[in-house]
């Protein structure tokens, strides 16, 4: 399984803090991206790209292409705005 | 002392001077920035006053990010000590949000590295406001001004000496 | 609150940082400087340390100085209040001799004061050190370093935005 | 008569932190320093060149070209150490 968390706008948007889902066929970040479509509701996926929002790994920040392995926590990150 | 703490209480810059100069006897300087919540919405170009912020943060994320930047200023700007305090949860007008503190030898060292990790924590560090108030709810963005002030450290030719 | 303070007396960081945000309602940044006296002689290079510093100024000349140094700082990066604290006559190693205070709206500014407030202090005002220690006495002359971070803010081309 | 404050290591020298000196012909502060030879040790006239010392006329700092005028006070000011 793929944890993945959401924050701020994005988690209000999503109405769930932390989404689970099957590793599946997933490889890289972006499969990941394009499953999440199917579990969240339209308006996350217009905020994901509209924000641009980043994403970590394993609380590292990660490309789209970084690799995913079962167990992983991903967090879909909106711009921050700590300070 | 612990470089990095992120905490829902609020903290007491006297205190916390008093600390960083008994862990840096040989410092000749010390500079503490202190960030404080200011009282009118930032997302609006209003008059309008906020009530409070609401921050969140990604924990243990949050920690290690703020560390690697404290690391990275350590190596372009060498200090005796840093220590970033940053309050998470509701967060009214006029209180505390976040102190930056670092003792060095030198002025310079210390007024840099003090800024860079502002610039840094500002830009990279995995937090997230929500201003409350008359006007409703909001959740912030990265302003432009902060990235344009991280930014300038990418850029050796525009950095001050 | 007086702007400037030249004393004897030692100062606490706390409750002069209490004052300032108390008279700074407004502000979201604040920005202190503290400069402590090394231990080390700046005169020579070398590994003995001193016993105390004896600070002097010239009175009256001094306080307009440091009045003038906070009213160019305030034209060039616009803030709420400014202090400068500076203590003269005999001050021992690892004490405080100087404290710089800057509350403004944004974080930008009240760094960019107080680095320019401390450093045409530095090479303006009219102070004079000497150390005392194991090597005996020695007045100390302006420090090339100083120098150079003054002349930096003539030089706009340079200047950080 | 022009009062004249001595600074530091100048005073040091000068085993005196104040000296009154009359007007007399003097007219700039170029005069003065010139007039200061005879009433001060030859080690100070050293220290002043060696040092550039900047000179105030009532607390302000000023050229050697500053006009001096009866009951001014200047000041010898030892290059400064502050902060």
């Amino acid at each position: 399984m793929i944890k993945v968390l959401l924050f701020a706008n994005l988690r209000d948007i999503a109405g769930a803090s932390q989404i689970e889902l099957p590793l599946g066929n997933m490889v890289q970040v972006r499969d990941l991206l394009a499953d999440l479509v199917s579990h969240v509701p339209g308006e996350l996926i217009e905020a994901l790209s509209d924000e641009s929002a980043m994403v970590s790994v394993n609380q590292k920040y990660a490309g789209w292409d970084a690799p995913l392995f079962d167990g992983d926590e991903v967090g879909i990150l909106p711009p921050v705005s700590g300070g | 002392m612990i470089d990095v703490v992120i905490c829902e209480q609020d903290f007491d810059v006297g205190e916390q001077y008093a600390q960083v100069c008994a862990l840096a006897p040989r410092a000749g300087a010390v500079v503490f920035f202190v960030g404080l919540v200011r009282d009118l919405y930032d997302s609006h170009d209003s008059s309008e006053t906020i009530e409070f912020l609401e921050l969140e943060h990604y924990p243990g994320m949050t920690e290690s990010l703020c560390q690697e930047i404290i690391d990275q200023a350590r190596q372009r700007f060498p200090f005796d000590l840093a220590r970033v305090i940053h309050r998470v949860g509701k967060i009214h007008a006029s209180e505390q949000i976040v102190m930056v503190a670092v003792a060095s030898r030198h002025r310079d060292n210390a007024f840099q590295a003090a800024q860079f990790i502002m610039d840094y924590l500002k830009t990279r560090a995995t937090f997230w406001k929500k201003e409350v108030g008359v006007k409703g709810e909001q959740w912030l963005g990265r302003k432009e001004s902060d990235l344009s002030a991280s930014l300038r450290w990418e850029n050796n030719s525009t950095e001050l000496k």
